[in-house]
Parts: structure tokens; C-alpha cells; sequence
């Protein structure tokens, strides 16, 4: 098999809301420290607003779509990752999720997985007295088997398999539990687990962490006719809550799982003995009824652009408002196979209009004008990195974009297209930004608007479609989904990783600098200074344009308690398992 | 009359068996276009891997050639199949199956049979509006026209006419829902569990809807009613001395909406798979809705089951509207 | 029977009944005197002459909206969304000042986000939105007429194919398969002008065998008539007498579905674009504006009422026209 | 109007020389876009019980205005209708539309030219017939249906009771004419008005109809109007003829006088376009040259004066100046012409009655 790692995440705004894939933390914004009872702007970002232990109540939550699924390893939403720790545990979870580091710790297991000194063989132990959600034990075969079902891809597709299937030793046509059976790289006794891997793997903790990687019942799994694909309608929980009824697209409730112990879990502080998430696809709405304080909180996306004017303009409000860096990046893919030269390229980015385009993805609370491409609490992360400086209020450089264009060959300007994803409230908005920046210094942009269905994965995500389309530009994002550089950049920078569709290096940067250092890092031979080498390195080629690190805005009942962001799973949201409500 | 039911009934087959061929063939040949594979419009937002996508290809049986796989489709359709992901134990799916959404894991069946009663509830609602309210609108400005009432009536609904449901949603919904808070939480529930929060979701998107609808019949009552009053049968009644109120009610109103009959049956059953706008105005997730976003998620199986589902509510609503027109009007023989 | 109404062509089918059940009858042969007396009759209907004037205002701005908002000195292409000429709030990106951003610069205001001129992006929607409405009544014209005409004249198979085609084209969930077309073609090219043929061709394609039933009822009735017999014994060809006898009898009530038709497309284009299936920005679309002004309605709502407004004079419009001209050339309507 | 409110005439109940019908000055105009229509300007016309009234004159003439304003039924519409319909002793112009409503079809019925046209299509012809009973009977609707059908048999409806739940369109055209015979005739109105009865039917059941109408009319005393384009019919059936031009009363006269003396060039023309089977086969029928006046711009002076033939034989063109009134020329017989009495006597026998 050549398939390396990919298919990390991507981050793109779909029919109505975000779809957040999982992140990583953040450096956090300024914000109070915590203090009962009352309540700050940001105080969630990194504190804990109204600390409390009153049990009881039912969290009412809301969000503009469904999961995309509730089974743990098919679901690549943030927001859906932040549900699944609701209900699910893996051998690792993240202890602290807000703050600028989200900490690991075991969850499942006793301690943090212990491995050779080449990285390629784990193991964890599991701790004693867990239960499923129906009282059965939970046993290192579930674990194994959560983690082989992974590898029926035409069963157990949308999740973030191929982190697994890249990293786990398995025959080439190992296609999963259902057809072939046991995978004999993953052994286990009756506590223990051992993974042995392909290839090395540091990050492998953080695997581990998914929920993608959480037990599933061995063969029985949800129970008769909530196998492979049926999963999604019961999942079986091993998390303080478990699934009381769910009707998809409208509503999900939970309930507490009497199996569940506190003494087993030391990452989770379940206050509400209810939480219940209704879905509300009208952005209007879910604003009109979080300012009413008849829900408690948005639990997909941030709030909609009503609440968010009131926000700003009312104190009262703002202060139960939190706006959180996350950690993802906004960019322009610039493909070499349509601008091949690198001078017009860097033209593009000369007369960019970052205030613009922080504008037209929703303002300042938005997100901040990046100078380069890793966002803040990944490792080679600068504030004052900038190898296209585009002028004080970055608004763009025009003096310098048009010596570029003469070093280009190309002085009054050329034309090319720019893909973006439809429907979408910023798509169009960002093109007609940047259609006139660029026009400034000649450049001529046309749309190539594209179905958010198919646009990552068969249209900027094919370079041959990229190239026969003439898409010079392509609006795109990304997020980690664990926070290392080797996650933030391998599937998007690593000539290795470029595929023919789905693939996630839009421009097709093969430089061998940063692959140099990307293979270096799963073995842990790279050091953070690396990585500013790389991000130099990327920047360098001008295909990577940076436009924001993005932030979202959010807004919690003042009555919630024990409210702290996750940083580390769903870009801020709130960590919607610890959270009370008072008791009512 | 039984040969005549046989005749329409074997149109209307055809009709749908047209719409889920021109379905069909408009998202397979995009992907053909596009040179991708299908599988994508079935699981793209995360690209499966090289070894997924055989798998998927073979499971799908997109590897088949296309009348093959439309076979498969229509057989479904006609005698049912079992749903299997090769895992679980099969589903039953029972005919009429539109097959399976591997996007939202849900049986296509399932997914319409949530949204019909929203479009059920969305058109009956409005077309009971509608027709009270267009066709009194109509009656009075016909019984006097080119008197103020008529102007004021005509002019009126001209005006409904030619505001379309996305300006008209927004404003209702600014006014009522945002406004005056009069109906903070319209979301939608079905009227068997909760009458007054159906009624609630509902009343708005009547309104709307109603509100254009009812201008078009205003108009049509009018033209129809003049047309009638006009004939020598008016006339007769008339000399008969019968009062005012019984011609126009007996028998103008009763030659004038004949012809409304066919247009109203038809209407509505157009409006249950096709109130796109309405639906997308109020968040109603009907049919129309079950569309837009099948439609923006490519989800295939779905919008060849919503398309079928629309088609074959207008072509039971020509259906009814045919066989209703020989009754009401005995000049008709079938 | 079959007369389906997709929501977006909200006048459709019930107009068009109208239409049909008005032109009944005997009809006089259509000659200088008739659209003389048309004419008379139109010119003392003040509000379909008032609508006359706003068609023709409506067709000067979309023809000259380029020399028109240069004068006025703003392209709705220019943002004013970045300091130091930035109108917008920079925290909630709302425009500043009172009724979304109205001043002596900017006479209807500028958009949220992006502070483009407003006045300027409705003129050049009225552009996008006539283009689409002519041509796709253009495209209806051409296949109803000719197909109409080509039923009703020589009857038989040919009839009997073109109205059973019109038949299951009208019980077509149009509006579904519209969208998916569009989808569909987007998938393969992001071309305008493809984009623009294609929301065309399904408006005017779909919308063909309304007029098409039309042209085929008066062709039907109009030559059994004495003066078709006449022609015809003396030996004029079945073309001449489609030229000279025909046509001529059937351009009162295409004049009249013609105006009616135009404002029902361009609803329908606005549907789309509202659907975010028709037009894509930069192009500017009144659906599309609309759209997008849902997202700030409660906040900006000038930005909602001005597109609409747009639509609504402008269709309401054409339809006052469309009735003024029918009364016109039918006398009978008005009695 | 002349008279604005409703008012019983002086003798209540009808005498000799108080007619039972009587039409004063009335004028019908209506308004249009294009001018006003006068489609009735200014008729009299008396009637009594046990008469038949023919009016006769070409379509547009405002034979038929004349009987619907009689009936009321341009009440509620853009017509403007004045001068005095006496009947029975109430006058109708100025009355209200209910008062009127209440006479129609008791005191007054008509039937109308295209029975099939002038009946429902949607409802049976006995429920059609029921329902003109019942208005006007307080009666249930087992006894309005007896009532009819005893009325369909009167009529020469075979299998009455079997057809009483027929539609319009499943009958004959006479069968249709029979039951709106029926209809018009069940309240027994002492008034029947016939317009064109017969126009629309088979030669044959012409006949049939005009006898059934006069054996009706004989059985009840009442008085009938019959309007009609056909010479023929007029002859046949009535008592006094009416001649009718631009709306106008031209001739009128008791029947053999009109068809023997007739002193107005319109009338001359009606009746060289008669076909007649007392006269020469060979000779042929004259039609009367040009077109009926437009009742927006009627011509100045004598309504006729475009297509009259004679009009150059009246000195100071008058025909063309001046209207000419209605006048005697012999009891009982009035004509409204320019031309000298005697000279038309002249005429009619030198250049008339040959040709006819």
C-alpha cells in the first residue's frame, strides 16, 4: 500500500453551519479568570465560569444539523467529537481541553501509552471495572475491535480512518472485522493492548485520543440490527451518558448511564442528569432563542450574525460571550500547475486584502490576518512571520504586487479563476473580496463556485481537475486534528500525501525541504525549530495563502455552570459533558 | 369510465417512469462528465481512500453498466430489496423502495415519510386558505366590477402576485416572529403529538403561501365568474326569480370553480414535493426541503426519491382532477 | 388535463387559464382597425400606461447600467468594507448610519460585509434579471409557436406526439428537475455564460408548452374559419397560409402571454439565485441579494426591502401591462 | 327616471282600456368605453291579456334589451334604463330589484333563443324547473317535483318522470325548448315573453313549439311577446306586430295591417326578404342593402335614412336632419317616416307589392 497519512481534516463552511472538523488548542485571547457566579467575556476561553458541583437539570442544547454520524468512528465533526465525549471514552482523553495546551491523560487506560524507542509498537492497560451502557464489561477485544472496524471502509467510511490504516501494520487487503476477521498486529491479553505499527509514530497518543478509536462491543456492537452502518442509530456508551432516543434531524437525548463511574473517570464531571440537542436549521432561530434563555447553547457552530450584532453592541450580553481563538487556518490554495510562475504567484499575495477578507468571513471576531500558515499552539507558530508583509492594516501591498507581476513577465496583470464552495454565506462574499483586491493591480478573477458536497473531495481535492479547470485559486481551511506540526502539516505539505482525488494538498506541494522534515517527524526527530523551517519553507513557495487564524464567537446561558471552552476537540465550543445547569 | 381510469392510470405510470429516467440520467451523467466516480455523490464529504472506493464501487454495483444499475433502482421500486451493507443484517425494504442514503444512513423511504406530512400539512393548510380566501375575493369583485371593491381587490392581489415567498417569509417572520415575538418557537411538530405547536409552525408558512396563491385564484374566480355571469343560463335563472344570492351562489359559483377544481387538485399536488422556497423560508423540513438539501449534498438516492414522490403526487393529483371533472361536470362522459 | 405550477412561476398557470378561457369565441380577424382600437383602448388605462413608463425606465437602467452608475459614481463592485473608506461597523460588519447605510453619497445604501453600493448592484439586477426573463420567454415563444402552430395546423400524429409531449413535460415536478440540471451542469463548467444559458433553457424550456397550448387551441379554431377555407380553395400553400391567415390571428393573445410571461421569469430567476442555483455573484442578482440579506434581516432590514421592492415594481409592472394590453386587445374582458 | 318610486297604477286591476303591459318612453343605454350604447331609445308600446305581441326586426335592432328591460334583468348592470313599464298596475323601471326579483317568473316568464345555452349545464332540467317553482311556492320539494313533472308532460315531454333528472345536454334541441317552456310557464305568469323561441330549432319542431306556446298561452289567458326575426312566425301566431330599427319602434300595427298595409321602408325591406309560398318561385328574394346603424353614433334625422331607399323623395332632406316621430296613420297603426302618408300608400302599391 503506498497511501501514507492523509485525510486529515478539512474545514469549510457547509449548507448552514460550519463543518468543524476536530482542532487543536489554541493561544488563548485574553479573558478573566474564573469566579463564581458572575461571569466575563472570554472567561470560558481559558477558566472555568460559575465552578460548581450541583447535580441535576437538563442541558438544552441546539445546532443547525445533525451529526454527520453518532457512530464514533464515522463522524469528522468537531462539534460532533465534542458530543462524542459525551457518551464515548477511548484509552486517552484530554484532560484540560481549554487554555492555550490541551493536556492528555489516560481515560480508559491507567496510564499513557508506553512504546519502543522507534515509536512503532504501543501498548496501554486498561482499567478494571468498566461497563458498558448495559452493564456488560468493557474488555481490551472491544477496544481492538472499535479500532479494526476502521478498516471496513466500505462500512465504516467518513471518520478519520486512514489515520489508522497508515499507521497500523495490516495486510494489504485487510478490509476490516466483517470480512476478514481478526488483525493480528493488534494483540491483546485481558488488560492489555498492544498496537504495532507500520511505520513510526510519536503522535500516537493522540490517535488514541480520537473517538474513532473507542471500544465498540466485540461483534455485537449496538445490538441486533445496530451493526456496521446501523451503528450510528445506538451506539453502545461507555461515557456518563448514554443515548435515551434520537430521531436523526430533529432531536437526540441523554440520559445518565448508571454503569458509568466517577471513580474510573477522572477527566469527566457530569453535572446535568439530562442533556438534549434539538436541531434548529434556521440560524435565526437558534440565535432568537439562546438570547431568550430558553436554550442553553449552540453546540455546532457560532452564533448566527443577529445575536452576534447584539453582542457586540450590548454589554449585558457580551459578557456571557466567549470568542475563542481556534486553531485553524484559513487560506487561498494558489496551484502552480495553473500559475506556474512563482513571481505571479507572489503578486497574488502582495495584493491581497486580508482586512477584507477578515471582513467577509464574518469580522473580527472571525478571526485575526495570519502572516503565515501555522496557527498559534502548533510548534513553528511566529506572530510576527510575514514573507509577503501586505502593509500596516493588511489591506495589501500594491506597490509590491506589481513588481512581481513585472518580475513575472506579466506587468498589467493576467486572469484566472477562483473555486469556492456554494451554498455558502462567506463563499461569495470572500470571492467578491478578493476579485477586487486582485483587480487593483490587474489581476482578473472569475467564480468557479462548487457543490460543498463533492468541493474537497473531487474538486480543488483532484489536482487533475484543479489543473484542467484552470482553478489558479481556491478558498480552503484547515485545522489539526491533534495539535502537533506533524499533524498540521503532513496531509497538506507532504509530497507523499498527493493523491489523485480527495486529496488534501490542494497546490500539490511536493518541496523537499518540508518532506525532509515531515518523514523525520513520526520517528520524533523533529524539533519545533524544524517546523519554522517548514512553515519558512511552504511560504516560500507561494502556493499556501494564508488569510486568517480563525476564532468563533459563542454564546452560554448565564444560568449554565461549570462552563470551559474545548480547545481541543471542537474549537471552542463549550465542554458540553462537565457542564451544569444548576440543577434545574 | 373503468377504461378511462385504466388509460389515465397507464399515462400517469409513464409519466413518473419518464421523470425517474430524466432523474436518473441527469446525476449519472454529471459524475460521467466530471470523469469522477459516483461513489463520491454517495460518500464524498470525506474522501474515501483508494481501497474504499473499489469496495464502495463494487458494493453500489456502480461497475455495472447504467441500465444495470437503473434496473436495480426501478426493481426496487417495484418488488422491494433488502438494504445490506454486507455487516448487519439486511434491511427490509419493502416496495416501493427508493433505496438507501449512505449520507444520512437512513432508508430513503424513511426520510420521505418524515417529510411528507410537513408538505402534507404545508399544502392542505394553505390551499383550504387559498381557496376561502381567493375565490370570496374573486366572488365579490366579479359580482361588481370596476367598483372599488373590485379595484381595491383586483389591484390587490395583483400585488400578492408579484411578490414572491422569499421577500414576503422574511418579512412575516421579521414581523411576528422577531417583532412582536408573537411566535418565538416555530419549529415544527407533527400535529398527532402536539396541535398547537403544528398550528404554530405552521401559520406563517400558510400565510405566505396562501397569500400569493389566494391573489392567483382571486383573479381566476374573477375572470371566471364574469365569463359565467355573463352566459344565457344567468340569465335564465334570473328571469326565474331567484334572488341575487342563489344565482350568483348556485349557479355562477357552481360553473365558475368547476374549472377551478382542475387547477386547485392540481396545485396542490405540485406543491407537495415542490415547496422549495416556502420550505426554505420557514425551515419546514418537507419534501421541498428534503430537495434543496439532497440536491446540495448530492445525495442521489434521495432526490430520485423526492423527484418520483413529487411526480407521482401530480400525476394522482391529475389523476383525481380528471376523474373528479366527470363527476362534477355531467357534460363530461368517460 | 395537466396544468403543474412550480412555486416560482407563481402566475403561471392560473393566468394563464384566464387567458385561454378569454380568447375564446369567435374573434375578429385581427387588423389595422382591432390594434387601433387597441391601442385607443390602452392609452386611457393610466395604470398600464404607468407601468408602460416603469417597463421602459426598467429596460433603460438595465441597458445603460453601466453609463448610468458611472454617473452616479459608484460600481457595485467597489467595497467600502476596509479603513480608511470603510461603512461598515468593523465589529458586527453592519453598515453605519441610519436605514443600512443611506446618505447623500450612497442613495439606498450599502450592503452588510462587503459596503457595496446598493443603488448601483439593484441596477445592474434589473440588467441580469431582463436578460434571463426576455431570453427565456424568447426560448418559450420560439418551441410554444412553433409547436403550437405545427399541432394545431396539421393535427394527426403530429398534433397527437407534440400534445402528449407538452402533457407529461407539464407533469413534471419542473422545479426539482430544474435545480438538479443546474446542479448538475455546475458540476462540469462554472462558465457565466453557461450558467446563463442554462437557467434559460430550463425557464423557458419547462415553461414552453404553457404557450404552446395556447398557439395550438386558436390555431385549431382559427382554421376551420371561413377565410382559411377561402385561401385554401384558392390554392394557397399550407406555409402561406400559416404566414398570412394563421399568424397574424395568434399574435394578439402571444403579445398578451409574451408580457405576462416575462414578469414570471424573472421571479423564476430570482428563485433560483435565491436557491443559490441561478446566478453567483459578482454577477448581480435580485434573488441573490435577497439571499443573501436573509442572513441579516433583522438587523439590516433595509437590505431585505430593497430587492424586493425591486421585483415587485418591476413584475407588478409588466403585469398591469400584460392585463392593460389583454383588456385591450379583448374587449370583451371588460364588460 | 321618470318615475323613482314604485307606484300602483291609478285602477288596479286590468280593464279594456287599461292594458296589462304598458311601455312608455323607455330608453336603454348602456355605458362602454366607447361611447354610450342606445340599444332601446324611446319605445311605447301597450299590451293586454290574451294578446300575442310580436317584435320583429334584424339582431341588434334591441328586440331582445326591450324584453330583458322588461323583465328587470339590467338591473344591477351598467345600463341605464329610463321611461315607465307598467304592469299589472306596478311600474317596474323605478322599482326595486327585489320587487322585480319577486315578479319574475310568477307574473312574468320568458324563454330564450339557444335553450341550451339558457339552461344549466351542471344541473338537472327538473331540478332547473323545481327550483322556478319553489321560489315563488312555498312548497316542499317532493310537490315542486310532481309540479314540474306534471308541467314536462304538459309541455309533450314523453317519459316526463323518467327524464325529470336529465341533464341540458342529454336532451333534443325541441326537448330542450319544451322544458324551457316548462320552466318559463310553471308559475303560470300572466306575462310570457318568447325571445326567438324558436330560431335555433328544426323547421319541424318550429311549428310544434309556436303551437305549444299558443295552446299555453290560449289555456292561460296570458299576455305574450314574441320576438322574432321571422316574418313567418309573426304571421302565424301573433295579434299586433312591432317593428323594431336602431332601437327604435319603426311601425307597429295590428298583424294584417303589417303584413297587408305596412307604410315604413323597413318594413317593406323585412318583407321582400321573406320568402313567401303564395308567390312566383321565381322571383327573388331582396335583401336590404348596407349595414344596421352602430347604436353609439346613431344618424342624425331618421334612423333608417342610410340604407332607405326613398329618402331622396322627402324635400329638405329632412331624413337626414330631422328625427321623425311616431305617428297614427291609421287606427291602430302608427309609423314614425318623413315620407306623406298618402305617398307611401303610393308607393307600397306601385313599387312594393309587386316585388314582394
Amino acid at each position: 500500500m503506498k497511501i501514507k497519512i492523509k485525510g486529515i481534516a478539512v474545514i469549510s463552511v457547509v449548507v448552514a453551519g460550519a463543518l468543524l472538523l476536530a482542532g487543536c488548542a489554541s493561544g488563548g485571547t485574553s479573558g478573566g479568570s474564573s469566579s463564581s457566579g458572575s461571569s466575563t467575556f472570554n472567561e470560558a476561553v481559558d477558566g472555568v465560569v460559575n465552578p460548581s458541583t450541583v447535580q441535576g437539570g437538563t442541558l438544552k442544547l441546539l445546532s443547525s444539523t445533525d451529526c454527520d454520524s453518532w457512530d464514533p468512528a464515522r463522524t469528522y465533526y468537531g462539534w460532533c467529537w465534542n458530543m462524542q465525549r459525551i457518551f464515548t471514552r477511548s484509552l486517552i482523553g484530554y484532560k484540560t481541553v481549554n487554555g492555550t495546551t490541551p493536556v492528555l491523560a489516560p481515560d480508559l487506560a491507567t496510564t499513557m501509552g508506553t512504546h519502543n524507542a522507534d515509536f512503532t509498537k504501543w501498548t496501554y492497560t486498561l482499567k478494571s471495572g468498566l461497563k458498558w451502557s448495559d452493564g456488560k464489561p468493557i474488555t481490551t477485544m472491544d477496544v481492538k475491535y472499535g479500532i479494526e472496524r476502521l478498516f471496513a471502509q466500505d462500512v465504516i467510511n467518513g471518520g478519520p480512518s486512514s489515520y489508522f490504516l497508515a499507521t497500523i501494520a495490516h495486510p494489504a487487503n485487510y478490509a476490516g472485522p466483517y470480512k476478514d476477521g481478526d488483525l493480528s498486529s493488534i494483540q491483546t491479553t485481558s488488560d492489555t493492548i498492544t498496537f504495532n505499527l507500520s511505520t513510526p509514530y510519536s503522535d500516537f497518543n493522540y490517535l488514541m485520543a480520537m473517538s474513532a478509536a473507542s471500544p465498540v462491543p466485540y461483534k455485537t456492537e449496538g445490538g441486533t440490527g445496530f451493526v456496521g452502518a446501523n451503528y450510528t442509530k445506538h451506539p453502545m456508551a461507555s461515557g456518563p451518558y448514554e443515548i435515551q432516543s434520537y430521531t436523526p434531524n430533529q432531536s437526540i437525548t441523554f440520559v445518565r448511564n448508571k454503569y458509568w463511574k466517577q471513580s474510573t473517570d477522572t477527566i469527566r464531571h457530569p453535572l446535568a442528569s439530562k442533556i438534549v440537542l434539538t436541531i434548529d436549521s434556521s440560524a435565526a432561530d437558534i440565535d432568537s432563542k439562546l438570547k431568550a434563555g430558553t436554550y442553553d447553547a449552540r453546540a455546532d457552530n457560532s452564533i448566527g450574525t443577529t445575536l452576534q450584532q447584539q453582542i457586540l453592541t450590548q454589554p449585558a450580553l457580551k459578557k456571557y460571550a466567549d470568542n475563542p481563538t481556534t486553531a485553524f487556518t484559513r487560506y487561498f490554495s494558489i496551484a502552480p500547475s495553473v500559475i506556474p510562475n512563482v513571481y505571479c504567484r507572489e503578486a497574488i499575495f502582495y495584493a491581497t486584502n486580508k482586512a477584507a477578507l477578515v471582513q467577509a468571513f464574518g469580522g473580527t471576531t472571525a478571526g485575526t490576518a495570519a502572516g503565515s500558515m501555522t496557527p498559534p499552539t502548533i510548534a513553528g507558530h511566529s506572530d510576527t512571520a510575514n514573507m509577503y508583509p501586505d502593509g500596516a492594516n493588511n489591506t495589501g501591498n500594491i506597490k509590491a504586487a506589481k513588481a512581481a507581476l513585472v518580475k513575472c513577465g506579466k506587468p498589467t496583470g493576467f486572469s484566472t479563476k477562483l473555486a469556492y464552495n456554494t451554498p455558502s454565506e462567506t463563499g461569495p462574499k470572500v470571492f467578491s473580496a478578493m476579485q477586487t483586491a486582485l483587480a487593483r493591480v490587474g489581476i482578473t478573477v472569475t467564480a468557479a463556485p462548487a457543490a460543498t458536497a463533492s468541493y474537497y473531495s473531487t474538486y480543488i481535492g483532484s489536482p487533475a481537475n484543479i489543473k484542467n479547470q484552470g482553478l489558479g485559486i481556491a478558498v480552503a481551511a484547515w485545522g489539526a486534528d491533534f495539535p502537533t506540526g506533524y499533524g498540521f502539516w503532513n496531509s497538506i505539505a507532504n509530497g507523499a500525501s498527493i493523491i489523485p482525488t480527495g486529496n488534501t494538498d490542494y497546490p500539490s506541494l511536493n518541496d523537499p525541504t518540508v518532506n525532509k522534515i515531515l518523514d523525520a517527524a513520526p520517528a520524533g526527530k523533529a524539533t519545533d525549530a524544524d517546523f519554522r523551517t517548514l512553515d519558512d519553507a511552504v511560504m516560500k513557495q507561494a502556493v499556501y495563502l494564508p488569510i486568517l487564524f480563525g476564532k468563533s464567537l459563542y454564546y452560554r446561558n448565564p444560568r449554565l455552570t461549570n462552563v470551559t471552552s474545548d480547545n481541543a476537540l471542537a474549537f471552542g465550543l463549550y465542554d458540553f459533558v462537565n457542564v451544569g445547569v444548576g440543577g434545574k | 369510465m373503468v377504461r378511462f381510469i385504466i388509460v389515465r392510470v397507464l399515462g400517469a405510470i409513464v409519466v413518473v417512469w419518464i421523470v425517474s429516467v430524466v432523474t436518473f440520467l441527469i446525476f449519472q451523467l454529471g459524475p460521467t462528465l466530471t470523469h469522477t466516480s459516483p461513489v463520491y455523490y454517495y460518500v464524498g464529504k470525506i474522501p474515501p481512500t483508494a481501497e474504499g472506493l473499489k469496495l464502495l464501487t463494487d458494493r453500489f454495483g456502480f461497475n455495472l453498466p447504467l441500465y444495470a444499475q437503473y434496473w436495480h433502482f426501478l426493481s426496487g421500486i417495484l418488488f422491494g430489496q433488502s438494504i445490506t451493507d454486507g455487516v448487519s443484517a439486511p434491511i427490509p425494504c419493502p416496495s416501493p423502495c427508493f433505496g438507501y442514503s449512505f449520507r444520512q444512513n437512513e432508508l430513503v423511504g424513511n426520510m420521505l415519510l418524515q417529510a411528507a406530512p410537513v408538505s402534507i400539512s404545508l399544502a392542505a393548510g394553505a390551499a383550504i386558505l387559498w381557496l376561502i380566501g381567493g375565490v370570496t375575493v374573486g366572488t365579490i369583485s366579479a359580482l361588481r366590477p370596476g367598483s372599488v371593491i373590485d379595484r381595491i381587490g383586483m389591484t390587490g392581489s395583483l400585488a400578492a402576485v408579484s411578490l414572491p415567498i422569499f421577500f414576503t417569509g422574511p418579512i412575516l417572520l421579521l414581523i411576528f416572529e422577531y417583532q412582536l415575538g408573537w411566535l418565538p418557537d416555530v419549529a415544527y411538530a407533527p400535529i398527532s403529538q402536539d396541535p398547537l405547536q403544528w398550528l404554530k409552525s405552521m401559520i406563517l408558512p400558510w400565510i405566505a403561501l396562501a397569500f400569493l396563491f389566494a391573489a392567483l385564484y382571486a383573479r381566476l374566480t374573477r375572470s371566471n365568474m364574469l365569463e359565467t355571469m355573463g352566459e344565457d343560463y344567468i340569465r335564465t335563472a334570473r328571469a326565474k326569480g331567484l334572488s341575487q344570492r342563489t344565482v350568483v351562489l348556485k349557479h355562477g359559483l357552481r360553473a365558475a370553480l368547476t374549472p377551478i377544481v382542475t387547477i386547485f387538485g392540481i396545485d396542490v399536488g405540485t406543491l407537495i414535493g415542490t415547496t422549495v422556497i416556502t420550505e426554505t423560508v420557514f425551515n419546514l423540513r418537507g419534501l421541498g426541503f428534503l430537495s434543496i438539501q439532497s440536491i446540495q449534498n448530492e445525495d442521489l438516492p434521495v432526490i430520485m426519491g423526492v423527484t418520483i414522490v413529487a411526480a407521482v403526487a401530480l400525476v394522482i393529483a391529475n389523476l383525481i382532477v380528471d376523474i373528479l371533472y366527470a363527476v362534477i361536470d355531467p357534460r363530461v362522459t368517460v | 388535463m395537466s396544468l403543474p405550477k412550480g412555486e416560482l412561476e407563481v402566475v403561471g398557470e392560473s393566468e394563464q387559464v384566464a387567458l385561454d378561457s378569454s380568447e375564446q369565441g369567435p374573434r375578429s380577424i385581427a387588423g389595422r382597425s382591432l390594434w387601433a382600437i387597441a391601442w385607443r383602448r390602452l392609452r386611457r388605462n393610466k395604470a398600464a400606461l404607468v407601468s408602460g413608463v416603469i417597463i421602459i425606465i426598467l429596460v433603460i437602467v438595465a441597458v445603460f447600467a453601466g453609463v448610468l452608475t458611472n454617473l452616479y459614481g459608484h460600481s457595485y463592485l467597489t467595497q467600502h468594507n476596509t479603513a480608511p473608506n470603510s461603512l461598515l461597523d468593523p465589529a458586527t460588519n453592519m453598515p453605519l448610519g441610519a436605514f443600512g447605510g443611506i446618505s447623500s453619497t450612497h442613495w439606498l445604501g450599502v450592503t452588510p460585509v462587503l459596503g457595496q453600493d446598493i443603488l448601483s448592484m439593484l441596477m445592474f439586477g434589473a440588467r441580469s434579471s431582463l436578460i434571463i426573463a426576455s431570453l427565456s420567454t424568447a426560448l418559450s415563444l420560439l418551441l410554444g409557436v412553433s409547436l403550437g402552430l405545427i399541432a394545431g395546423y396539421f393535427r394527426g400524429w403530429a398534433d397527437t406526439v407534440i400534445s402528449r409531449t407538452m402533457d407529461v413535460l407539464l407533469s413534471f415536478p419542473t422545479l426539482l428537475l430544474s435545480i438538479s440540471l443546474i446542479t448538475v451542469v455546475s458540476f462540469i463548467t462554472t462558465s457565466l455564460l453557461v450558467r446563463f444559458c442554462v437557467i434559460i433553457f430550463v425557464l423557458g424550456f419547462f415553461g414552453f408548452p404553457y404557450i404552446g397550448r395556447i398557439v395550438r387551441g386558436q390555431v385549431l379554431s382559427i382554421r376551420e374559419k371561413e377565410f382559411v377555407d377561402a385561401a385554401r380553395s384558392l390554392g394557397a400553400s399550407n406555409g402561406w397560409i400559416m404566414a398570412k391567415e394563421i399568424i397574424p390571428n395568434v399574435i394578439g393573445p402571444i403579445l398578451v402571454y409574451t408580457t405576462l410571461t416575462i414578469p414570471n421569469y424573472m421571479l423564476g430567476e430570482a428563485g433560483l439565485s435565491y436557491l443559490g442555483v441561478g446566478l453567483n455573484p459578482p454577477t448581480a442578482s435580485w434573488g441573490q441579494m435577497l439571499s443573501d440579506a436573509g442572513n441579516y434581516f433583522q438587523i439590516d432590514p433595509m437590505y431585505l426591502f430593497l430587492p424586493g421592492l425591486a421585483i415587485f415594481i418591476s413584475v407588478m409592472a409588466f403585469n398591469i401591462f400584460g392585463d392593460g394590453l389583454r383588456d385591450a386587445l379583448d374587449p370583451k374582458s371588460t364588460r | 327616471m321618470s318615475i323613482t318610486s314604485v307606484s300602483t297604477s291609478p285602477v288596479a286591476s286590468e280593464t279594456d282600456d287599461q292594458p296589462f303591459l304598458r311601455v312608455k318612453d323607455l330608453r336603454v343605454h348602456f355605458k362602454t368605453d366607447d361611447g354610450i350604447v342606445k340599444s332601446v331609445d324611446g319605445l311605447t308600446f301597450d299590451l293586454k291579456r290574451g294578446e300575442i305581441l310580436g317584435i320583429v326586426g334584424e339582431s341588434g335592432s334591441g328586440k331582445s334589451v326591450t324584453s330583458q328591460a322588461i323583465m328587470g334583468l339590467h338591473k344591477n348592470s351598467n345600463a341605464r334604463i329610463t321611461g315607465e313599464i307598467w304592469l299589472d298596475g306596478k311600474e317596474l323601471v323605478g322599482a326595486s330589484e327585489e320587487e322585480v326579483r319577486q315578479m319574475r317568473g310568477s307574473e312574468m316568464g320568458m324563454i330564450f333563443q339557444d335553450p341550451l345555452s339558457a339552461l344549466h349545464p351542471f344541473y338537472t332540467v327538473g331540478a332547473q324547473i323545481s327550483e322556478a317553482f319553489m321560489v315563488h311556492n312555498k312548497v316542499s320539494k317532493k310537490e315542486a317535483r310532481a309540479q314540474t313533472v306534471e308541467m314536462l308532460k304538459k309541455v309533450g315531454i314523453p317519459n316526463a318522470a323518467d327524464r325529470y333528472g336529465d341533464y341540458p345536454h342529454q336532451f333534443s334541441g325541441g326537448m330542450r325548448q319544451r322544458a324551457m317552456i316548462a320552466m318559463a310557464l310553471i308559475c303560470q305568469p300572466k306575462l310570457l315573453i318568447a325571445d326567438e323561441p324558436t330560431t335555433a330549432l328544426d323547421v319541424t319542431v318550429q311549428a310544434q313549439i309556436l303551437e305549444l306556446i299558443k295552446s299555453l298561452h290560449e289555456e292561460l289567458n296570458s299576455a305574450v311577446i314574441l320576438i322574432t326575426h321571422d316574418l313567418g312566425v309573426v304571421a302565424e301566431t301573433c295579434d299586433k306586430v312591432l317593428v323594431m330599427y336602431g332601437g327604435q319602434c319603426v311601425e307597429k300595427g295590428l298583424v294584417d295591417d303589417l303584413f297587408y298595409a305596412p307604410e315604413m321602408p323597413y318594413t317593406w325591406g323585412l318583407l321582400r326578404s321573406m320568402p313567401r309560398m303564395d308567390r312566383d318561385r321565381q322571383s327573388r328574394l331582396l335583401p336590404i342593402p348596407g349595414q344596421p346603424p352602430s347604436l353609439i353614433n346613431i344618424p342624425k334625422g331618421c334612423v333608417f335614412n342610410t340604407r332607405c331607399p326613398f329618402s331622396d323623395r322627402v324635400e329638405g332632406g329632412q331624413c337626414f336632419t330631422k328625427h321623425p316621430e311616431l305617428l297614427d296613420t291609421a287606427p291602430n297603426h302608427e309609423v314614425r317616416c318623413h315620407i306623406p302618408s298618402e305617398e307611401r300608400r303610393e308607393i307600397l302599391r306601385t313599387e312594393i307589392l309587386p316585388t314582394l
